[in-house]
């Protein structure tokens, strides 16, 4: 019950499922849906998304069913936290610091997108820590 | 005729041949306009001189120097100094900057001035390019006239609500004033009293 | 000069290569699994989104439409059947005709034929209203005039007659999408078939009480007498808890039951005057 | 026989009314009005009918006409918003550009939006600032005070935070400056420069504390709008007190009474719990505070109210009451 | 022929100002004199008539993933013709309209899309529709800036129409105004559609 | 003096029949009694018509959980068994009785002898409670018998007795503490002996203060019974706000008192107990307030289940002209009845009759977000939004504002100044809201 | 201090969408929920500093080296389109996870012509990297800043109401053009 506050929940229709995902596919509305460019936005050419799930526990689903997959809200911040606000610092810190030191574009520059690939990197490496803090749900 | 396919090879063929042939146009286009944009921007800076200054036969941007992040454009007619011009700024607008075009006659006195770019309150600080404003300068020089507004004790009416754009616009002349003196005091004439800056403003309007 | 328009080329059509490189990763790696049909029938539907059909919104719909393969018990109300006969190429099939329907308002407790006897003030809406009590006339049944169907329509087609305090459908706009069916709390509304000329006739009331008491609280309430059903040579009519109800799909508009029904319960829209028979008190009339 | 009534429990409701309040907030404001007339005699009186007037005329004419509403100028919203926008303006305001004025608080502030309790910005607020963004010359000649009954023109002359200002701009100190600022009783009882209905603060607080007796209004929002701009002004002034004038003299001075008291509590623009209208006071006084003494205007109480008015919605979202039950960790 | 509804789509019912709510930027930032909203609709009519007739010829030679890509350049090119065209014959004009030439792309990009599409891909009805758009777009923004002028400013087409002393409505030249007579635009063409 | 802490509110009193004592009201030849008349599942008839009853026999029947007795309140025939109009004018199964003199059940002790031993045990209490139909007679009417039995886990502290009578005009309470007092404190025992608590603990608001007075002198010889004085204030007498008060404990959202370790039950409730328990007397009449300013001769009755609300008024000098109004309980929480046939069920604390001017509502303006109704919901909820959300049928978010826990005092549209129903739209949305609640419980 | 001046000026001053007119479709677009705009606000600031990031680099490094700065505006739409691309690609690959998300908000990124525009307004300003990158931050937070404002009121206005002829744009328009009004109390901030 408490829960229920927080959610972010998107409809989707079942994709696929293999042995350790069910794919969920979703039209992205939140943000597209309420914009009004959104029937000449194109720039990706994806209005749907495909959303991997952990299988366990959601077995009898089958492909083409509707289901309503949830997220927790405080998830979806923690997610703008890792995937654009953290990155934006370190690379402001980079920034400034070795700009300050040097006084060289280039090499700052040069820096700058180290930090931001070492930063992706390690976000790979951790790939599975985080997908389990992200992971959806099925309702 | 039926849709390339979406494959590696029509997908960067049909790109690269796109942009070769959008990127010669436009080189080509930058190279027709190149002329006529660099004739503007120089047009724009001789026609600004020429607002500012009585006649002159030379090529003031030519001979133009930089001091001091002013600009000075000397003009003269038939090897005789008439003017200088001098592209000035201020950055206590009430918008950041703008920058002037004032022209100073040999002794200091100044003949006209204009404003070339600024970012001011349309109606309000704009005023300023209106000629109620600008024509009080003409003829004065800084010398004995007080280049301030009323209020802070000088000889200029201020634009109405628009006190500080005026108080900037004197601190643009001035700064222009200080340097002009600084730098080319050597074949100015000073002026020593009014009388004889009545008889350098009727001169000028012989000129005219 | 000429160095310059080679650096624009270089530098565009390099970003260019680059960029048609990406695109191609891109595409690649993001495939969408749609069935292109769905855009297709996404496309015809009329996208008013009013969910008429039962789905949440018209793509929702086309993913069904899609899905289900044909059209049986699909229905557009907004578009019809036209859009289902645009539609069915797309499937592959043959459209089936389905009849034009109407909402019909199934109550005549007008001021008139139900007078009031309290006063109800409070909040507008039937919904509050059929919860706190019976309504201003005591018909537990009938309208309540709040007009919660009024709000629901999103298409302008129904409001409130003031003189009668009851909800009046419009021939032309109504397009029975079902919403108002669904806002009324005490399911006063029904969809049922437009037939020729847009007539129709209906027992106008749904009250399932005895016929004393509901006849008490209106003159015109179903007394559940049963001459109507009598009457009807295309057993069309039925009674259920002392109340009649006609089956539009039976019914042949033959206008027998109407003359019979001693309470006038019975209506008939969209007629021509008869000539015996003009002097009917009470025709709940729709505009037109 | 008379047919009962019936409708959902509550069947008895409390003396508030929403006329009863805002025909209060209209006899709180006659104090300072009367000042007001007082001070600046029939001009001030000119102002304020044309204001109001005009405000209830747009009010009718866009209800009836283009909203096509029941028109409710009875309930006294207007009058208010009418008599406050004349009290922001000077009394040498030219009438036409009132008349602008009140088209704009009642227009475009509050009608746009569906009337009375929609709007999201305070209107008087919203007019006033359009007028002194449009008309900044007329907006900024305060006529000098002088109590006669007459319409000869009075002599400008700025207001006590415009000469400050001013001053400071040019690098005046605090005590050259001292001999031109008014004594701090003229400014709380009135006849220094300034806008109509900012001149006297006594005025404004009687009427500030008529409000509160009435319980109109309660003080978090005033107290806190106060004692911010009191305390931001005091570590100013001990930092350098011959740059930043004292604190006392920023509480007296310009809109910041007239703000603080029937302004920034207008319930409709102001947050709805006691913990929100602090933090709203808060802001507004931090806002004043940083547009006084380092913005291009002298004073900054509207643009200060205006700003905190957007983020009202945030901190309504943001400080829910204290639910009944609620585990506080 | 039915082309011209092509042309007329653009100037009322599908108005990609006051209709579609496109550009809203241009509109906003531009609209300070009418002259300026002349300007600007013109360079944006050139773009749009010109990035759609390559686009409607070129559109089988561009396999569909690098479609974006390829209008993309075709557009920012033609945008910066106009602004070096512009920088060098209407300098004036150039220098207030400022950032925003070369922002015509992004809205070129939106509305060239719609173009594409909507397959309409023979040539023609493709130039139709970018002029009616194109009109459309400098119709609203001339008058809009027409408006304003008039209103803060006393002139229009830099001509004064009121004496020097007279005193105008200043904010309709600021940011403020641009907005609300935006707003106050869009609802008046609402209503005068709702009512037909 | 003790009272809670959020909201709340102070509507005129007006009890004008504080100094009324109770009398008895003939009985009426037309009863008709309402088979259910309890929160819970319905009860089963178990008497036909034509069949001769007595008073005080069981004429239905409460077998599941949340259920209750019901049993006639006079002796005759049963004329016939059809539906009849409730206070809301939806038709209820009804027993109607034609009345034949007075013959009681003969197991019924009719003496007013204070019997104050208490012979049984725990169980015994509550089955026998459960035997004579006691419901909560503080307005909810939840078996009492339920409310007994203290779900495993969890324990009862205290027993809290609710003396409050916080609405307006009603004085059954107060009558029923001052001429009953010593049969009430023998009740309270009782319950306390059947939860198993050491205390009990009367809570009065300030303006009873002769009850007040009164219960604390008997009180002295009753062991862990203390009466405490509340300040007034409106709604003191829900029982969230009652613990609050005299504890300062708070029931979470969603739960019920027992999670604090509480039960409430009110004055009546009390009273009809000892009744049941030392007197084997079921549940058949009670104490009705009957009053309004214009009504000729306010009193209190006590009246058998069953009597005709129209019967009172004329006792009680007839319907005065200028009504507009005529509600089963008190001003705030009340309901308006839709005619005055209607019987006196287990649940009438008071009959009010309100005149026109009274009975209409202010003219509905806008909200201004004043935010006087988020001050004075003693939930701490945000009515104005709450409403709001339900008129715009956003039911999940009024969910996540916790709907749910609003009690339907009406302090909220009592206090709004531009009186907006506020109640009418939260009560619209807690409807749609359990409905959805309810959904996704099933599924 | 320049880097102060710079953050306070793009913040309240100039900000972006209610002074300098930036901006302004996802503005009227994505401001009907403040959750919504927080996550569009976070993906702005990051892609703007981003991207300025990036065309400061093509600027200086390739237009301006080999003479051809006037291919800016074809050269930055490219890259920053692409950009854009790049960035869902890694955060794809690298954290499924987090890009499933967030993903939504990037496409709408690009058709925000404020990303563009402050792109050649840096290099007209003449700002070095450090200053440009922060220039753009300072920027977008601003933008995020009358964003989540605008998402305040309008939700609180799906509420109360209002009149039908202001649905959609109109009211959206008045509504940034009285935060517009009230932001002009911070000119002069800043000089
Ligand atoms: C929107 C607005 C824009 C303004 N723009 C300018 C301006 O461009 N130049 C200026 O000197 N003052 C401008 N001001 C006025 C100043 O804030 C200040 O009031 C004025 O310079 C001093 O007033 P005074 O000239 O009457 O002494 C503007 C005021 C407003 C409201
Ligand atoms: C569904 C339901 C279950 C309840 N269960 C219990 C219970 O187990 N124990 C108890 O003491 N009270 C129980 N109650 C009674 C409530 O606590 C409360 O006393 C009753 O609803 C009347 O309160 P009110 O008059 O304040 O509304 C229950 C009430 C309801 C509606
Ligand atoms: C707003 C409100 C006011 C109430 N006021 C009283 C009251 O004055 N006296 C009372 O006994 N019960 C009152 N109740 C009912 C109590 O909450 C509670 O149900 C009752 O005391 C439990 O006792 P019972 O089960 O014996 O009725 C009120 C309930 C609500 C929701
Ligand atoms: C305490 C109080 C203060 C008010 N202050 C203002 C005000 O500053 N400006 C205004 O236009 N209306 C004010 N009003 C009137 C009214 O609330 C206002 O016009 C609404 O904002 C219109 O919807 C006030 C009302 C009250 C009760
Ligand atoms: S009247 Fe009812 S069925 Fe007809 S369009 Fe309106 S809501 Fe739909
Ligand atoms: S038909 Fe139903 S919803 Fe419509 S007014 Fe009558 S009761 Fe209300
Ligand atoms: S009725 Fe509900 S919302 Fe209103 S004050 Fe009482 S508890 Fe709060
Ligand atoms: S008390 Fe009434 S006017 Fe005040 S906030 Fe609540 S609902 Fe709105
Ligand atoms: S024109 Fe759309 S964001 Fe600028």
């Amino acid at each position: 019950m408490s829960s229920e506050k927080n959610q972010i929940c998107h409809n989707g229709v079942i994709q696929n499922i293999d042995e350790k995902y069910i794919y969920v596919m979703i039209v992205a509305k939140s943000a597209c849906s309420a914009c009004h460019s959104q029937a000449m936005c194109s720039m990706t050419e994806m209005k749907e998304k495909i959303i991997e799930i952990n299988k366990e526990a959601y077995s009898n689903y089958k492909i083409g069913d509707q289901v309503e997959i949830i997220m927790n809200q405080s998830m979806g911040t923690k997610a703008v936290f890792l995937g654009y606000f953290l990155p934006f610092i370190f690379m402001m810190i980079t920034m400034l610091t070795t700009f300050s030191i040097s006084k060289n574009e280039a090499l700052t520059a040069l820096f700058t997108i180290m930090i931001l690939a070492i930063y992706y990197l390690l976000l790979f490496v951790f790939k599975k820590q985080i997908s389990n803090t992200f992971s959806f749900k099925i309702q | 005729m039926a849709k390339l396919e979406s494959n590696l090879k029509n997908m960067v063929l049909s790109l690269v041949l796109i942009s070769m042939g959008m990127s010669a146009a436009l080189g080509y286009v930058y190279v027709l306009t190149k002329g006529p944009i660099e004739k503007a921007n120089k047009e724009k800076e001789v026609e600004a001189v020429k607002m500012v200054l009585p006649d002159f036969d030379n090529d003031p941007v030519k001979d133009m120097k930089e001091i001091d992040g002013l600009f000075f454009y000397p003009a003269s007619k038939g090897g005789q100094t008439v003017g200088y011009a001098v592209n000035t700024f201020t950055d206590k607008a009430f918008s950041g900057k703008f920058t002037l075009m004032v022209g100073f006659l040999p002794d200091g006195t100044i003949n006209k001035s204009m404003v070339l770019d600024q970012k001011e309150t349309p109606g309000l600080g704009t005023k300023m390019k209106e000629p109620k404003f600008y024509k009080q300068f003409e003829g004065k020089n800084p010398a004995i006239f007080k280049m301030m507004v009323k209020k802070d004790g000088g000889e200029v009416d201020a634009i109405s609500a628009a006190t500080i754009s005026s108080r900037a616009y004197c601190d643009a002349i001035n700064k222009a004033y200080q340097l002009f003196m600084k730098e080319f005091k050597k074949d100015a004439q000073i002026v020593k009293d009014s009388t004889s800056l009545v008889n350098v403003n009727e001169t000028n309007k012989k000129e005219d | 000069m000429n160095q310059v328009l080679i650096y624009a080329i270089i530098a565009i059509s390099s970003i260019g290569a680059l960029s048609a490189l990406i695109l191609f990763f891109v595409a690649q790696k993001f495939k969408v699994i749609e069935d292109p049909k769905i855009d297709e029938v996404a496309d015809i539907l009329p996208g008013a989104n009013c969910g008429g059909c039962g789905y949440a919104g018209c793509r929702n719909f086309a993913e069904a439409i899609v899905k289900a393969g044909n059209l049986d018990n699909l229905n557009c109300p907004v578009g019809g059947n036209t859009v289902l006969k645009d539609i069915a190429p797309v499937l592959g099939i043959i459209a089936t005709e389905r009849s034009p329907q109407i909402a019909v308002v199934r109550c005549s407790g007008s001021y008139t034929n139900a007078p009031k006897k309290v006063e109800y003030d409070g909040a507008s809406t039937c919904t509050f209203a059929n919860n706190l009590f019976a309504g201003e006339s005591g018909c537990p049944f009938g309208c309540l005039g709040l007009g919660d169907c009024v709000f629901s329509c999103k298409f302008d087609a129904i409001y409130i007659d003031e003189a009668t305090g009851l909800p009046v459908v419009s021939n032309e706009k109504c397009v029975a999408c079902g919403a108002c069916v669904k806002a009324c709390p005490r399911k006063i509304i029904e969809i049922r078939n437009k037939n020729k000329k847009d007539r129709r006739i209906f027992v106008s009331c749904i009250n399932q009480e005895k016929g004393a008491p509901a006849k008490k609280n209106c003159e015109v309430a179903c007394i559940g007498c049963g001459k109507c059903m009598k009457v009807c040579t295309f057993e069309a009519i039925s009674i259920d808890k002392n109340l009649a109800y006609i089956d539009f799909e039976k019914c042949t508009l033959c206008r027998k039951c109407v003359d019979e029904c001693p309470t006038n319960a019975i209506i008939e829209l969209n007629f021509p005057p008869r000539k015996e028979k003009a002097k009917k008190e009470e025709t709940v009339n729709t505009e037109l | 026989m008379n047919l009962l009534t019936v409708s959902g429990s509550p069947h008895l409701h409390g003396d508030q009314s929403l006329k009863k309040i805002m025909w209060g907030v209209v006899i709180a404001l006659v104090p300072a009005m009367m000042v007001s007339f007082w001070y600046f005699g029939l001009a001030a009186i000119i102002i304020t009918l044309t204001a109001v007037v005009s405000c209830l005329i747009f009010e009718y004419l866009i209800q009836k006409f283009l909203l096509k509403q029941a028109p409710t100028i009875t309930d006294g919203s207007a009058i208010i918003t009418g008599i406050l926008l004349a009290f922001n303006v000077p009394s040498s305001l030219p009438v036409w550009q009132m008349v602008i004025g009140a088209l704009v608080a009642i227009g475009i502030a509050k009608m746009s939006y569906g009337g009375l309790g929609k709007n999201p910005f305070n209107p008087a607020l919203v007019g006033r600032v359009f007028l002194l963004i449009s008309f900044p010359v007329d907006m900024t000649s305060w006529p000098l005070p002088k109590p006669i009954w007459s319409m000869v023109d009075a002599i400008t002359g700025p207001t006590p935070l415009g000469v400050l200002k001013e001053g400071i701009g040019k690098g005046d100190t605090i005590s050259q400056l001292a001999a031109q600022l008014p004594s701090y009783q003229d400014m709380f009882i009135g006849g220094i420069g300034g806008s109509l209905g900012e001149i006297s603060a006594a005025a404004l607080l009687l009427g500030g504390l008529f409000m509160m007796y009435k319980k109109i209004i309660t003080c978090h929002i005033p107290v806190s709008y106060l004692l911010t701009v009191f305390v931001f002004t005091a570590i100013m002034w001990q930092i350098n007190p011959e740059h930043y004038i004292n604190p006392l003299f920023h509480l007296l001075a310009g809109g910041l009474m007239l703000g603080a008291i029937f302004m920034a509590t207008d319930m409709v623009t102001s947050p709805m719990t006691y913990r929100g209208m602090l933090l709203y006071g808060f802001g507004c006084g931090v806002l004043t505070v940083l547009i006084r003494l380092w913005g291009s205007y002298p004073e900054g109480v509207s643009f200060a109210i205006l700003i905190m008015n957007a983020v009202v919605p945030l901190i309504n979202k943001g400080f829910k009451p204290k639910r009944f039950g609620e585990v506080i960790k | 022929m039915g082309n011209m509804r092509y042309l007329l789509n653009g100037l009322w019912k599908e108005n990609p100002t006051l209709v579609l709510v496109l550009g809203t930027c241009p509109t906003l930032a531009v609209t300070t004199a009418a002259m300026n909203g002349l300007g600007m609709g013109a360079a944006t009519t050139f773009v749009l008539v010109f990035s759609n007739l390559f686009i409607a010829l070129l559109k089988n030679l561009i396999p569909d993933k690098v479609r974006i890509a390829a209008f993309v350049v075709i557009i920012a090119s033609f945008v910066t013709i106009v602004d070096l065209t512009m920088k060098a014959f209407t300098p004036g004009l150039y220098a207030a309209l400022g950032v925003f030439i070369p922002l015509i792309v992004v809205n070129c990009i939106i509305l060239g899309r719609a173009e594409a599409f909507a397959q309409k891909n023979k040539p023609i009805p493709a130039i139709l529709d970018g002029i009616g758009m194109g009109i459309g777009f400098t119709l609203a923004l001339t008058i809009m800036g027409a408006v304003r002028e008039i209103l803060g400013n006393g002139s229009i087409f830099d001509i004064k129409l009121v004496s020097e002393s007279t005193k105008t409505i200043i904010i309709f030249i600021l940011p403020p105004g641009a907005f609300f007579t935006y707003g106050y635009f869009i609802a008046i063409k609402n209503r005068l559609s709702a009512n037909k | 003096m003790k009272t809670f802490k959020i909201g709340g509110v102070h509507p005129e009193e007006n009890k004008l029949t504080s100094d009324k004592a109770i009398e008895f009201l003939a009985i009426s030849q037309k009863i008709c009694i309402p088979v259910t008349q309890h929160l819970g599942t319905p009860s089963t008839l178990v008497v036909e018509k034509g069949e001769s009853i007595k008073t005080g026999q069981l004429i239905a029947k409460g077998d599941a959980f949340i259920c209750a007795n019901v049993h006639s309140s006079v002796s005759g025939k049963i004329s016939k068994i059809d539906t009849a109009i409730d206070t809301s004018g939806y038709k209820k199964t009804s027993v109607f009785i034609d009345v034949e003199g007075d013959i009681w059940e003969e197991t019924i002790d009719r003496t007013n002898t204070i019997n104050k031993d208490i012979l049984l045990s725990k169980e015994e209490i509550i089955a026998k409670i459960k035997d004579m139909g006691i419901v909560g007679l503080g307005g909810a009417t939840f078996p009492t018998h339920v409310k007994m039995m203290v779900p495993n886990g969890k324990k009862a502290e205290f027993l809290l007795i609710n003396g409050v009578e916080c609405e307006p005009y009603l004085t059954s309470d107060h009558r029923l503490m001052l001429e009953k007092g010593e049969e009430i404190l023998v009740g309270i025992s009782i319950l306390k002996k059947a939860l198993g608590v050491e205390k009990a603990i009367i809570g009065i608001e300030n303006n009873k203060s002769d009850a007040i007075t009164y219960l604390t002198k008997l009180a002295l010889n009753f062991t862990g019974i203390e009466v405490h004085a509340l300040k007034i204030k409106y709604p003191q007498g829900a029982e969230k706000q009652l613990i609050k008060a005299l504890l300062n404990r708070e029931v979470p959202s969603g739960k019920l008192p027992i999670e604090v370790g509480c039960v409430v039950s009110n004055i009546g409730t009390a009273f009809a107990v000892y009744e049941a328990i030392q007197k084997n007397k079921p549940l058949f009449e009670r104490v009705v307030s009957i009053t309004g300013k214009s009504l000729k001769n306010p009193s209190n009755f006590m009246v058998r289940i069953g009597t005709p609300v129209i019967e009172l008024i004329e006792k009680a000098g007839g319907l005065p002209d200028d009504s507009g109004k005529v509600n089963s309980g008190g001003p705030m929480m009340g309901k308006a009845l839709n005619s005055l046939d209607v019987p006196i069920v287990k649940g009438t604390s008071g009959i009010l009759i309100m005149t026109r001017k009274e009975s209409k509502r202010p003219e509905i303006l806008n909200c201004i977000r004043c935010g006087k109704c988020i001050t004075v919901c003693p939930m701490g909820l945000e009515p104005y939004l709450l409403a709001q959300l339900a008129e715009n049928g956003n039911f999940e978010t009024s969910e996540k504002e916790k709907i749910m826990d609003c009690m339907e005092c009406g302090s909220c549209q009592f206090t709004c100044p531009s009186s907006r129903p506020l109640l009418d739209y939260v009560r619209l949305g807690k409807n749609k809201v359990g409905l959805i609640i309810r959904n996704r419980a099933n599924n | 201090m320049d880097y102060i001046n710079i953050i306070i000026l793009a913040l309240f001053v100039n900000n972006v969408v209610l002074a300098q007119f930036l901006g302004i479709c996802p503005f009227l677009g994505v401001s009907s929920k403040v959750e919504t705009s927080l996550g569009m606000g976070a993906a702005v600031i990051f892609v703007m500093a981003l991207a300025n990031f990036v065309t400061y680099m093509i600027y200086f490094f390739i237009l301006k080296p080999l003479n051809i700065e006037f291919m800016q505006t074809i050269s930055f739409i490219l890259v920053i389109a692409f950009l854009v691309q790049v960035v869902e690609l890694i955060l794809k690959k690298a954290a499924p996870s987090l890009y499933q998300a967030l993903g939504i908000y990037l496409p709408l990124i690009t058709t925000n012509c404020a990303v563009l525009g402050i792109a050649i307004l840096a290099v007209k300003e003449n700002y070095n990297m450090v200053m440009s990158v922060v220039y753009a931050s300072a920027i977008a937070v601003g933008f995020t800043i009358a964003l989540i404002l605008m998402a305040g009121i309008r939700e609180q206005m799906e509420n109360t109401g209002y009149p039908k002829g202001m649905k959609g744009f109109p009211i959206s328009l008045i509504t940034a053009g009285l935060l517009s009004l009230a932001f002009m109390g911070f000119s002069g901030l800043v000089k």
